[in-house]
């Protein structure tokens, strides 16, 4: 499937569409390779205090609801779908399909973050805050009291991953909108859709965090 | 050849572990200095030898496999031998023996308090037996402070939330310094503490609340420095030497000089402005309420920062502390 | 695509004119430049805060400032050094205009990235410099919780300014690693590469893989401090060491982000001047690459007397310790360069031989404290102190200072006077060694570091340690005077005045726009100096 | 560079494939939460990650293409989880073999110094007067006399102290367990105190809350909610010695 490359024109630096191409991409993924290492420390964090603190662990979960949780994952595992078929309809230069798709991760990802935004209201509400201002007001429920005095530290964890992952979907959501508007006015095609894939890439990584987050924060026994 | 290597520049040897400390030491400074002649040594050779000669003279050698491969294994092996000899050393610095005395420390910005077995309380004076080991375990109760002993070779990280011990057996009865080396605010290079070995008859003493036998050396030096009145010092003497050894002087200067604290100097029976802008003469009742409760009247300027030395200074103490700030006219 | 025509006389300094053309440029000289003179600035800066700490320590008690002041001064002195001079003084700034040329590009791969990873930098070391005007900045520059947590000072904004720089560091490594991947000249193979090349290339991969992780953990710092979420505040259940668990993770291997690019310089200045290949050139690079990778298991090894587990103490100390052995093969190597050669005893072979044996009394001080027994008297001493100031300015300033006079001419198209270079080589080579060689002796007697005021006794050394500074100070003062001489005024420069053979001096001096008139093609080894002739 | 040329072949992803993908991810995703549902012990623990691994992996080599992408690719991708893996490992040789010496940490745990008052956290008068005096000695320089946050010292801080006879603003809320919370916490340029003993603590936190309008009161479940057992002096959550009561216990050597 190689096609011209006459209607993109690379930078000077490089010798080809495609050589350009492969760069970007390396970029790419070399940019989520720092992903990796930027989350590795909360997760080395949250495991740390789950062997530290495997009661608080398991007494604050019941403060997350699992269907909260596993609803926002399976809306991330489509929204991983929808953008795969966006970038597989950016390599056949089906542009309206292109921008459809887009336009379903968008809404996706939306719904992700209203979810969340559920979620959060509902826990600043009860007093759920990150450590230091920790002050459950009301008792979550029957058989459900936090009772281990470290359970703070957990939501604190729980705060910074899902927010710093939360602010990873609202970057993605920006760039799929600017790519969605670059796809509408036709500036991909079969030999140059590197933004596409680029945004593809980074937003599957967004949805394989999430992947790990859930049963880590939502499903604990 | 260990005096020469010593000699200025290691702190006194004080515990036969500091002994085994020395012996490293000196290993690995003789070995540095082996290889810094190597290689300094042939490169200074080989640029005086070598210098302006002729471009057709140079032998281009790329490598040497067996060169290469000597002065890799050569230094695995050195660098393995050096790991066991250090973790050997470390060991004993670290396991404790059992029967060691065990002293509290508790570190705080920016003074150390020393909680002893029957119930006393120093702060910044560490009193231990001579010749019995002696385990001090260790808290913060703000941030990171280390404590350090370099005569006995030991160092420890004080950390909140966590209690870390080091262990050592003084050899000698004798003063010796404590520092604070880990970095920890305003007063980190004033959080010093003096620790003073003594034989078993004072420690005994000590521990029944009996007066010592031995004069400690800050007494000496202020003995010497009251002309050889002798005898025990004056009331001023004493309260100088409180206001260091209670960490006073890390915040309050006794040379006129602001520090986080107001100094000493010239304050006794003055009138000071307090931040609500109100005035006090600072007299005896002031400067002890200041001592104990430093929160309720603090001086225009400062921040009220001090904590509160309530049940860490005996009456007498206060009085010489009192004395020796009235002395600072 | 065929070769630029260009106009005799024209190059990437005269191309275009005007303050915005340099501000918007995507050249990665102009870059490179650019970021030359900015890490020059810090490093006044940084310098200023230096000798400032070290008159104040002339003398025990005060000297000429307030204790909190003197802390405010150390810290900016850290801070500056490390995050604003020495990660970018090699990398960012010489590599930017050296790295495409030796690899016979004409560009690096992400043009863009490039000038946005330049103001990245600009904006984090505003941001921290403005807690200049926010109240200071007191924590040391290692940020230790809870310190850094409860401190008034305005930490936060130093974080962020730390946290931002961060991302300046890991976008640079990123378009490096993409460089050297995907834009070698013809010919240029793996093992045709310039030594500096694959310093910088090791050096890159450190930067994306560990600086990711301080920026986060300086963000959760932030957090501690606005949010309370406590995870290294033992009030709340946190774990203060923790913090110096992730801080290290980055802060140990961004020792190699400073040591190993010095460590390409000397490796690219030993041959030069020595006319001669240099020696084990396959090892070096594997060296190279060993470093990096042990860079990122050991740096538990600063944490010995923290509270960590004794488990962590061994296996630390034990991986520490083989740090030691491609370290000497460079080393050695080096030396061996010189068997032989036709030594040319340059300003630029000064600063390399400078640099040679500072790094070496640094790496050997280096196994006092990777020897457990040791560590736990010198660690946070003056021994300390003096250890990573030999390995930090001596390594990393010396080969800086090599690698600038080595390019100088190529870079500004000017040759500046060799006398002037070798006395203010001397000035600060023996000013360097009176500075902080007494400080081993300090630190071996117990002083510790970071101290306002100290003993009596420490006084003398202190006391030859301020000297020494001023000698330092006089020797860059002198540099930037001959340098700024040569840069107005200096004789015109050839272009390969040193007779070298790595790609960058193919090009004329200084370079045009596209770095090469023709498109360069590599048919020799970086080093062969006395092969090629031999052939032809 | 003539190793980047040639009409190298874009892989791209089926249609089919991917909507395979998909509808496993889905499965997976209802499996992991049924597992959940049963208890095997810490095999829970490896079922989970077990199976997000095998998503994740999905994700990795289809939806991002990994497993037709470069070899260059895959080794950056595959050596960032070894570092992760190193970061990880390393940490733990420190922090799970740390465990005997580390304090557990109450968060809200107080403990019996003799008080002078039973149950503090009971309004009675005696127990409001004596909260006024610990309130004059400790609080007046930065909040007032009348506790509107107009005391002397406070005019230094930014932002000023609280002002007690108001009503809104309150940051951690003034239920009387919320205002304990930031006694013992500090806020802001507030230090903590902590140090305090229990009952002055209680007594200035019910003064405080007597200076604003509409007092709460406390009930039992605020009580446990900061970790004190209603019924008794001391918190069932203090089960091991709490570190700032050990610290004020050596402090003042009883």
């Amino acid at each position: 499937m190689a096609h011209p490359t006459t209607e993109h024109h690379y930078a000077h630096h490089f010798e080809s569409a495609e050589h350009e191409f492969e760069s970007c991409k390396q970029g790419m993924w070399l940019f989520l390779m720092q992903e990796v290492l930027f989350f590795s420390a909360l997760f080395v964090a949250y495991a740390v205090f789950r062997m530290f603190f495997p009661e608080a662990y398991h007494q604050a979960h019941h403060a997350l609801d699992w269907r909260m949780g596993g609803l926002n994952t399976l809306i991330l595992i489509c929204s991983s779908f929808t953008m795969a078929l966006a970038v597989n309809a950016a390599q056949r230069g089906l542009r309206e399909r292109t921008v459809w798709q887009l336009a379903f991760t968008l809404i996706l990802a939306t719904g992700f973050l209203v979810v969340k935004y559920f979620e959060y209201s509902h826990k600043f509400h009860v007093g759920i805050l990150p450590a230091k201002y920790f002050h459950v007001a009301e008792l979550i429920g029957p058989g459900k009291e936090f009772t281990d005095p470290n359970v703070p530290i957990f939501f604190s964890l729980y705060f910074t991953l899902t927010g710093l992952h939360g602010l990873h979907v609202l970057i993605g959501m920006g760039v799929i909108f600017w790519i969605l508007l670059r796809a509408a006015r036709g500036e991909f095609s079969p030999g140059y859709y590197t933004p596409v894939e680029m945004v593809g890439l980074y937003w599957h990584f967004v949805d394989l965090v999430w992947i790990y987050l859930f049963p880590l924060l939502y499903l604990i026994s | 050849m260990k005096n020469f290597l010593h000699s200025g520049a290691l702190p006194a040897t004080g515990s036969d572990v500091a002994e085994q400390w020395n012996h490293l030491y000196d290993f690995l400074v003789g070995m540095s200095f082996f290889f810094l002649l190597i290689v300094v040594g042939a490169m200074l050779l080989f640029i005086w030898k070598y210098r302006n000669a002729k471009e057709s003279d140079v032998v281009p050698i790329k490598d040497h496999h067996a060169l290469e491969l000597f002065w890799t294994l050569v230094p695995t092996a050195l660098v393995m031998g050096l790991f066991v000899w250090g973790y050997v050393v470390y060991r004993d610095m670290i396991v404790a023996p059992t029967d060691a005395v065990e002293i509290r420390v508790i570190g705080k910005q920016w003074l150390w308090n020393f909680q002893y077995p029957n119930g006393e309380i120093l702060t910044n004076k560490l009193i231990v037996p001579a010749n019995k080991p002696v385990k001090l375990i260790m808290t913060s109760e703000d941030v990171l402070h280390s404590f350090f002993i370099p005569a006995m070779r030991v160092k420890k990280d004080v950390v909140p939330g966590m209690y870390s011990s080091i262990w050592f057996k003084a050899r000698e009865s004798g003063r010796y310094q404590v520092f604070c080396a880990e970095y920890c605010g305003a007063a980190h290079s004033g959080m010093l503490a003096s620790m003073y070995a003594v034989d078993q008859d004072n420690w005994e003493r000590f521990l029944s609340g009996r007066k010592l036998t031995v004069v400690l050396d800050e007494v000496k030096e202020s003995q010497a420095a009251s002309n050889g009145t002798g005898g025990r010092p004056t009331l001023v003497e004493q309260g100088q030497m409180l206001t260091k050894t209670k960490g006073c002087i890390a915040c309050h200067s006794e040379d006129g000089s602001s520090r986080i604290g107001p100094s000493y100097k010239g304050v006794f029976e003055s009138e000071v402005e307090l931040t609500d802008g109100s005035k006090v003469i600072a007299d005896e009742n002031y400067i002890r309420e200041s001592i104990e409760f430093p929160l309720k009247k603090v001086v225009k300027g400062f921040a009220p920062t001090m904590p509160s030395f309530k049940g860490l200074i005996k009456e007498e103490e206060m009085n010489a502390i009192l004395a020796y700030i009235k002395s600072l006219k | 695509m065929s070769s630029a025509a260009t106009v005799p006389g024209e190059n990437y300094l005269n191309c275009e004119k005007g303050l915005w053309s340099w501000l918007s440029t995507l050249d990665h000289k102009r870059i490179g430049v650019m970021y030359l003179f900015t890490v020059l600035f810090t490093f006044l800066l940084g310098g200023i805060f230096a000798l400032l700490v070290r008159i104040e320590l002339m003398s025990p008690g005060r000297t000429i400032v307030d204790a909190d002041t003197y802390n405010k001064m150390f810290t900016y002195h850290g801070v500056i050094m490390v995050f604003m001079v020495v990660i970018p003084m090699i990398p960012a700034a010489l590599g930017n205009f050296i790295l495409p040329m030796q690899l016979g590009a004409k560009d690096v791969a992400f043009p863009r990235l490039n000038l946005l990873s330049y103001y990245i930098f600009v904006l984090g070391a505003l941001i921290a410099a403005s807690t200049l005007f926010l109240g200071g900045l007191d924590t040391g520059w290692t940020f230790y919780t809870p310190y850094s947590s409860q401190s008034s000072t305005a930490v936060t904004y130093a974080l962020l300014g730390a946290f931002v720089m961060g991302f300046s560091s890991i976008l640079t490594g990123l378009n490096f690693i993409v460089t050297i991947h995907k834009l070698r000249a013809p010919g240029q193979t793996w093992m045709h590469l310039p030594l500096f090349v694959w310093a910088l290339y090791a050096t890159s991969i450190i930067q994306v893989l560990a600086t990711p992780v301080v920026a986060i953990t300086l963000f959760l710092v932030v957090l501690e401090r606005t949010m309370g979420i406590g995870i290294f505040d033992p009030k709340l259940g946190g774990d203060p060491v923790l913090f110096q668990h992730f801080f290290w993770f980055y802060s140990h291997p961004a020792v190699y982000i400073m040591a190993l690019p010095a460590m390409g310089v000397i490796s690219e200045v030993i041959p030069v001047y020595s006319r001669k290949p240099i020696f084990g050139y396959r090892a070096m690079a594997i060296a190279i690459f060993g470093i990096a990778l042990v860079a990122f298991l050991v740096w538990g090894h600063h944490m010995f007397v923290s509270g960590q587990s004794e488990v962590a103490n061994f296996v630390f100390s034990l991986l520490t310790m083989f740090v030691a052995v491609p370290t000497g093969v460079k080393v050695f190597s080096w030396v061996a360069t010189l068997y032989k050669g036709s030594i040319r005893l340059t300003a630029t072979l000064l600063w390399a031989v400078g640099f040679i044996f500072i790094f070496t009394i640094g790496g050997m001080t280096g196994m006092f404290l990777a020897t457990l027994a040791t560590d736990i008297h010198l660690t946070d001493t003056y021994f300390v102190v003096a250890h990573f100031h030999y390995v930090m300015v001596g390594g990393t300033l010396f080969g800086f200072m090599a690698g600038l006079h080595h390019w100088f001419p190529k870079m500004f198209g000017r040759m500046y006077c060799e006398r002037s270079a070798r006395i203010s080589w001397l000035l600060v080579f023996l000013g360097f060694n009176v500075t902080f060689f007494p400080q081993f002796i300090l630190g071996a007697q117990g002083m510790p570091r970071r101290y306002y005021d100290y003993l009596p006794e420490f006084t003398t050394l202190n006391r030859i340690s301020t000297y020494g500074s001023w000698l330092i100070g006089l020797g860059f003062l002198w540099c930037a005077v001959y340098l700024f001489r040569a840069l107005r005024s200096g004789p015109k420069a050839p272009d390969n005045p040193w007779q070298a053979l790595t790609l960058e001096w193919e090009s004329s001096s200084p370079p045009t726009f596209h770095n090469f008139d023709h498109n360069p093609r590599v048919t020799h080894g970086p080093y062969d100096y006395g092969l090629i002739r031999k052939e032809v | 560079m003539s190793n980047h040329e040639g009409s190298h072949h874009h892989f791209i992803l089926p249609v089919k494939t991917g909507t395979f993908i998909w509808i496993t991810l889905m499965v997976l995703t209802v499996i992991t939460v049924w597992i959940a549902q049963f208890n095997f012990g810490a095999l829970n623990f490896a079922i989970a990650m077990l199976v997000a691994t095998i998503k994740a992996s999905l994700v990795a080599m289809f939806f991002m293409g990994l497993k037709y992408d470069k070899l260059e690719n895959r080794v950056i991708f595959i050596a960032s989880l070894i570092f992760f893996a190193i970061f990880m490992v390393l940490t733990f040789s420190d922090l799970a073999f740390r465990g005997a010496f580390r304090v557990q940490q109450p968060f809200f745990a107080e403990s019996g110094s003799q008080p002078k008052f039973a149950n503090p956290w009971k309004v009675t008068p005696e127990l409001l007067a004596h909260g006024k005096a610990v309130f004059e000695t400790n609080c007046v320089t930065c909040h007032g006399a009348q506790g509107k946050g107009d005391g002397p010292a406070g005019s230094a801080f930014n932002p000023r102290p609280r002002n007690f006879t108001e009503e809104p603003g309150w940051k951690n809320g003034r239920k009387p367990t919320q205002i304990f919370a930031t006694l013992k916490n500090g806020l802001g340029s507030m230090p903590s105190f902590a140090s305090l003993p229990l009952d002055d603590r209680w007594g200035v936190v019910h003064y405080v809350a007597s200076l604003g309008p509409n007092t709460t009161v406390v009930t039992d479940a605020d009580l446990k909610s900061v970790g004190v057992d209603p019924s008794g002096a001391v918190s069932a959550a203090a089960k091991t010695l709490p570190i700032d009561f050990a610290i004020e216990r050596m402090a003042t050597g009883n």
